[in-house]
């Protein structure tokens, strides 16, 4: 079921994707999702395309978008003696606003487990009964589903010492936020393949409608992002922005109507904060007051909204403007200074393949090594 | 160093293990010349130069598909000798065990680790066993040390890469790291893969005596990309691999793509890593084919050009070039 | 962002079932996917299968890779 | 061996750790010849031959006074090669790393186990570090190997023990096990006593030149008694030691009452006990009182006769002599 | 304030007791205490003495008494997850019924804590709040008031999760059991130094009066043990047994009330069970109802008087009648066989200094050494 | 059975106190012993002191023990 082309396949791509792109102006597409980043990255197509097509990291990495002064709220909860933080393994690494990050604070003797599941996560609840084991809900539209049945299953199942910490993050909400800046500079969107497996085209319409911008929700095979692109190039030249589907081996247009019902049955729409971007209306889930037992913000009496820590941790991250496509990693003062990927400050810099690190690591502006061709 | 507390990103063989070791170790044990970043010392001792190598082995689980820890305390040691061309002669076993470890399992351990050993006639020849409270250690911790000699004629090294040399793998990658974490993520395995964890030093042996090699490395913790980078760093070479090129056998190329990894990134224990003169490949290729442990070897880049950072590139299915990233902290399942 | 992978059902119980890749098997939730039997193919996203793929969607990308390929060749 | 799984006692060095490496351990490793129970190796190598010992240190407190795990690590190991006659000269180091250990810690323990080893005239040559997660390691844990070259002549051992060696202590005892007892059971020690850590290559080398020494041991975990309880199984021999003649610091005599313990059972750390043909009786005693480390040097007692079981016997203030039991289990503090 | 003899002092001494010592039938002198038995053991005092004069060793170990049903018990509480054990050190190896101890089962993942005093036990108690600490109260009536002092402090600071397992036992009742066998071969005791300290001389009045046995309460040092045995000795001349004190600077004659008093305010005389004795009335202390929140008997609800288990866990130990003179090591069917150090059974092997141990070790019927002379 | 030390008390802090032997010092209580005074020796039993020492009864013990060694020197 995995598909993968030959290089016949893929040249004849690249030479479709010159031949639609256009002479005169550049274009700026945004790959939303971090897992198209890190295909692209791996692939190396950045290098191939046409000078004037820039392919733009978007927010996509829902633990890189993952504010810091939420993340010093969950370091703070994983150093109470009682509690085990629950994670995902991409979180682990991801520094707060004083630097330190859950892998820091495990090496100060917060007790840290790493799953791969929801699943898991339970199953570390019920080993534990005399600790409460928070896990920390990141992830899109894509993970909220699985989060949501852990909850459910907890609440069936009788299990007391299980909640969750919701850092959900919503897509459509943040393409919008950016969108609504005047000087926002992306023609197009390579629109997230799973986050659509579960939401489907519908979501994505306001993108052509409201903003006149392209979409294609894209697989992440090289030749998947490759067609994408094509798609979008020709929505853009003929100027008849729309959603396609390029992937749909992986995405019903009506996305998973069942995943979405457990979803809301669960959680709700707030207002949540975003690393580098701030506040972003309806662009988070929180859960539902019906489930509250399992809601470690209100287990543990966090406030909500944080008054005073919200305001944004660093004005000087460009991040914004850099994922609006208004400015590059080297137009931000704290680049390659007090912003490099061992420390990072925005979410460009702290996903691995986020514009900044990538600038960082593979131009003369970071660290000295120029980008292979 | 930046943090002042040891993480497990400091063992992990990526960026913070570099860091720890030349910004706190090497500084400290500043007798060692030029040589403080190979793995294994060269003394000169009266009659020859003997190799000394040393290195704990904590892996979790104990037993995987193809091993156990104790038959990968004796590898990882005599293949550190076999690597920098010595002849593994000795090894020093240091045991410290958690109270309360089964004795069945330590037999079965210390056996594997002596019959691997004998495999590669090498003797065991000292040990020490030191128990320490449950909680006080993870089951059981092995330090083995070796000695063995070097043949007047054999210069091996970072230093000795030039630009030409091929860039070989002894077999496919990533088959011991794949077999350990599908037992810790509970992916199971059908049978399909082992690790490939064995003593390397006969077919190390063989490929000097081609007198074609440079360099050689078992390219374990951090896998085949983290000893390029560190190999790139060390002999400030440029390195080309080819993606296609590197031989991945498909249930792990599978695993990788279930837990979101790399397969260049996941150690291997039975694996040489070779960088060989370009006029003797086939020379070098044939030992491989006639040898057990090298039979899927294959070139799979090569040294390009003299670099004073040092980088490696991949080519990619696509025929372009980028880098290949150093590996930073633990190399974790990932859902994004 | 999110990492998804195509596994094959080879085993169905309950809300639970064992899925496989060239021989690697996993145990996976198809409580959000409750349709699933085994020979389906499913997307699994962090222990969930969270989609069931349709054969002829599937062939669709092969097909169009394979337009590509004669489109190449002639 | 009776029971299925390790105990604490397993490692303690007494009844019970014997069971382990001589029903275990020792059928495992056949290879060893004669010299099974030996500390360290020798090994015939081309030019000479070398010694090879390995040695791994788990103590808690890290910090004592007197020393450090470090400082403790390094002498540990130049002592078993010391005490078998070879002249020290490469260390490797082993570190097993508890993630969360603080740095500055991390590298004072290093510095003191370089200087320690610098001191000596020894060149630590190789390492390795690994970290695991909290709670897999107490703090840190640090493996030692060490090679040595045993000049021609020497000949060390309990075999080269005959009836009427004199046994001689190179100082007090116990200081080492009651620093670290204190430490731990807390008990001030109101700077009365340190640990004896201390290479003790030097003295040796000076103590076998005299041709009058056939066999050393550095009384480390166990202390004297158990030295003497497993050199009397191995020589087949009957050794008395005199109570009185053991020299004992009136602190640590102090502190053996306050927590119920013998000094004899207490562990050192810069001792020889020394077995000396009685003709170069003044002799030794003259290197011993000229050299820093063996100035409180004593003769404890002598052995007196062969016997097939082997035994020590004390022989007390009432001029009575008893047998002197071999440690079961650990050592700890006593109410009854 | 430590007083040591010098050697002449001790010849001396030990030509009184040759001196005093009856030509013409050989007397048993047992030293009830442990703590005589390991000095006259470390001072080879028995090799010494004219061959009539027999010192036994008496059931003066308080963990060797420990009756190996309860060890059974106290091991099962150590395998529940939530406990933590806290013990003196000295009970750490005493193996149960099935041959298993505490160092056994800290091997298979109990928590043990080994305590030099009830203070740390009480301190571990504080420290691990989400745990019950059990303290094993084994002891005489020297260890008794410090337990008992331990349960009061516990409840004037609130610590919830502390409790007692009381094992303690009584001396002049266990002396009173022995004499009780017609055939007892006792001539006096070398009556315990610091159980004396709390008790006083009244306790042992019965010895004399009911027994007709001489009676000596002793201190530590070899001296004072040959003092001892000297003033035992003339009082068994003139055949004018009493309660002397050759202790004086450690005992009072009426003891020490405020310690008696502490102790009878927590526990109570119950009927104990002594290993390789059996049951002997009024021979333990209990804790009384006032303080039952603190007894792990009434926390964990563990049966007393354990019906069924408490029958002599091996009827052929011959330990009582070894320990009343009737008996030597030799005698008993299973010493050497089922019996020996490393895997003990009776009280008398336990100890390492008992009657069988020493047998075992220093003599042709144990494990082959000739006691040394 | 019970080991006991004679240690010398040096510092009295309500129910605790330290008290030493050759320079060795430790925490103990005096909870059983209240009367003790800094400067008084006192038996100490697991972590407890339960006896003040009488210095005159002490000196008995010496006395008994010197007018030994005078019996034996003459
Ligand atoms: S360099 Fe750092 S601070 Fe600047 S925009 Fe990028 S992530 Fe933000
Ligand atoms: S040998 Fe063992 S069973 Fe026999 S009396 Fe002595 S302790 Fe009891
Ligand atoms: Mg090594
Ligand atoms: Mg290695
Ligand atoms: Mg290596
Ligand atoms: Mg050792
Ligand atoms: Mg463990
Ligand atoms: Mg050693
Ligand atoms: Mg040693
Ligand atoms: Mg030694
Ligand atoms: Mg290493
Ligand atoms: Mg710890």
């Amino acid at each position: 079921m995995k598909q993968t082309a030959n290089k016949r396949q893929l040249a004849k791509l690249i030479q479709q994707v010159e031949r639609l792109a256009p002479a005169d102006k550049p274009l700026n597409i945004m790959e939303v999702c971090g897992a198209h980043t890190m295909a692209i990255g791996k692939s190396g197509l950045r290098q191939l395309l046409p000078d004037n097509i820039r392919l733009l990291s978007g927010p996509g990495c829902p633990v890189c978008v993952t504010h810091d002064c939420e993340i010093e709220v969950y370091l703070e909860l994983a150093r109470q003696r009682n509690v085990i933080i629950a994670t995902f393994g991409d979180l682990l690494r991801v520094p707060g606003k004083k630097g330190s990050s859950l892998a820091d604070a495990r090496g100060q003797g917060a007790k840290v487990s790493v799953v791969y599941s929801t699943m898991d996560a339970l199953k570390v609840a019920k080993n534990n009964p005399g600790k409460e084991v928070v896990f920390l809900g990141a992830g899109f539209e894509t993970t909220a589903p699985t989060v949501a049945m852990s909850v459910i299953q907890a609440q069936e199942e009788g299990i007391e010492n299980f909640s969750v910490y919701s850092l959900h993050k919503l897509v459509p909400p943040v393409l919008e936020a950016l969108l609504l800046d005047k000087e926002v500079k992306i023609d197009g969107f390579i629109l997230p393949g799973h986050v659509s497996t579960i939401i489907g085209v519908e979501p994505y319409y306001f993108l052509a409608r409201e903003y006149h911008k392209a979409g294609v929700i894209t697989g992440f095979e090289t030749h998947d992002i490759l067609q994408g692109l094509v798609m979008l190039l020709e929505q853009i030249r003929e100027d008849k922005p729309c959603v396609e589907i390029q992937y749909r081996r992986g995405v019903l247009p009506q996305g998973a109507p069942l995943a979405r019902q457990v979803m809301a049955r669960v959680f709700e729409p707030a207002d949540a904060w975003w690393r580098g971007l701030g506040l972003i209306p309806k662009s988070g889930l929180r859960i539902r007051e019906s489930f509250r037992n399992y809601d470690a913000k209100k287990k543990f009496n966090i406030p909500e909204p944080y008054p005073n820590e919200k305001e944004e941790s660093n004005k000087n991250c460009a991040c914004g403007d850099i994922l609006k496509g208004i400015k590059l990693p080297q137009e931000c003062r704290l680049f390659g200074i007090a912003c490099t990927p061992l420390n990072p400050v925005g979410p460009c810099m702290v996903s691995s393949e986020g514009a900044c690190a990538a600038y960082y690591r593979f131009t003369e502006y970071g660290g000295g090594w120029n980008e292979a061709r | 160093m930046k943090r002042d507390k040891i993480l497990l990103a400091h063992g992990s063989g990526g960026e913070l293990s570099r860091e720890l070791i030349e910004e706190i170790i090497y500084p400290i044990f500043d007798n060692n010349g030029g040589q403080e970043l190979l793995d294994s010392a060269f003394l000169a001792l009266e009659g020859g130069r003997i190799a000394m190598t040393t290195d704990s082995y904590v892996i979790s689980p104990l037993f995987f598909p193809g091993g156990d820890i104790g038959k990968l305390a004796a590898c990882g040691t005599i293949n550190d000798l076999a690597v920098c061309g010595a002849i593994p002669k000795f090894l020093s076993v240091g045991l410290i065990i958690e109270e309360g470890f089964p004795v069945e399992d330590f037999k079965k351990i210390l056996r594997s680790l002596s019959d691997t050993a004998a495999s590669a006639g090498v003797l065991v020849v000292t040990g020490d066993t030191k128990v320490v409270e449950r909680g006080s250690a993870d089951k059981i911790f092995i330090n083995t040390t070796g000695i063995g000699i070097v043949p007047e004629e054999v210069s091996l090294g970072p230093t000795e890469i030039s630009v030409g040399d091929l860039i070989i793998i002894s077999g496919t990658v990533g088959d011991h790291g794949m077999a350990v974490l599908c037992q810790r993520e509970g992916l199971s395995l059908g049978g399909q893969i082992a690790s490939d964890c064995a003593p390397l030093s006969d077919l190390a042996e063989l490929l000097v005596s081609t007198g074609g090699v440079s360099c050689m490395r078992d390219p374990t913790r951090g896998g085949v990309a983290s000893v390029l980078y560190e190999l790139a760093r060390q002999s400030k070479m440029t390195m080309e691999i080819l993606n296609e090129a590197v031989p991945v056998h498909h249930a792990v190329a599978a695993g990788c793509s279930m837990l979101g990894l790399d397969p260049l990134y996941l150690a291997n224990e039975g694996k040489l890593l070779i960088f060989a003169r370009p006029e003797k490949e086939s020379e070098i290729m044939n030992v491989l084919r006639n040898h057990p442990l090298g039979r899927a070897g294959r070139v799979i880049g090569r040294v390009t050009s003299r670099d004073d950072s040092g980088k490696v590139l991949v080519e990619t299915e696509l025929g372009a070039k980028r880098i290949l990233p150093a590996l930073e902290g633990e190399h974790l399942p990932r859902i994004c | 962002m999110c990492v998804a992978v195509p596994l094959k059902v080879v085993k169905v119980t309950g809300n639970m079932a064992i899925a496989e890749l060239e021989g690697i098997s996993k145990e996976i939730s198809i409580a959000l996917t409750p349709e699933v039997n085994v020979g389906d193919w499913v997307l699994v996203h962090a222990g969930y299968a969270i989609h069931r793929i349709d054969n002829e969607e599937a062939r669709e990308t092969i097909r169009f890779l394979e337009e590509l390929y004669e489109a190449n060749c002639k």
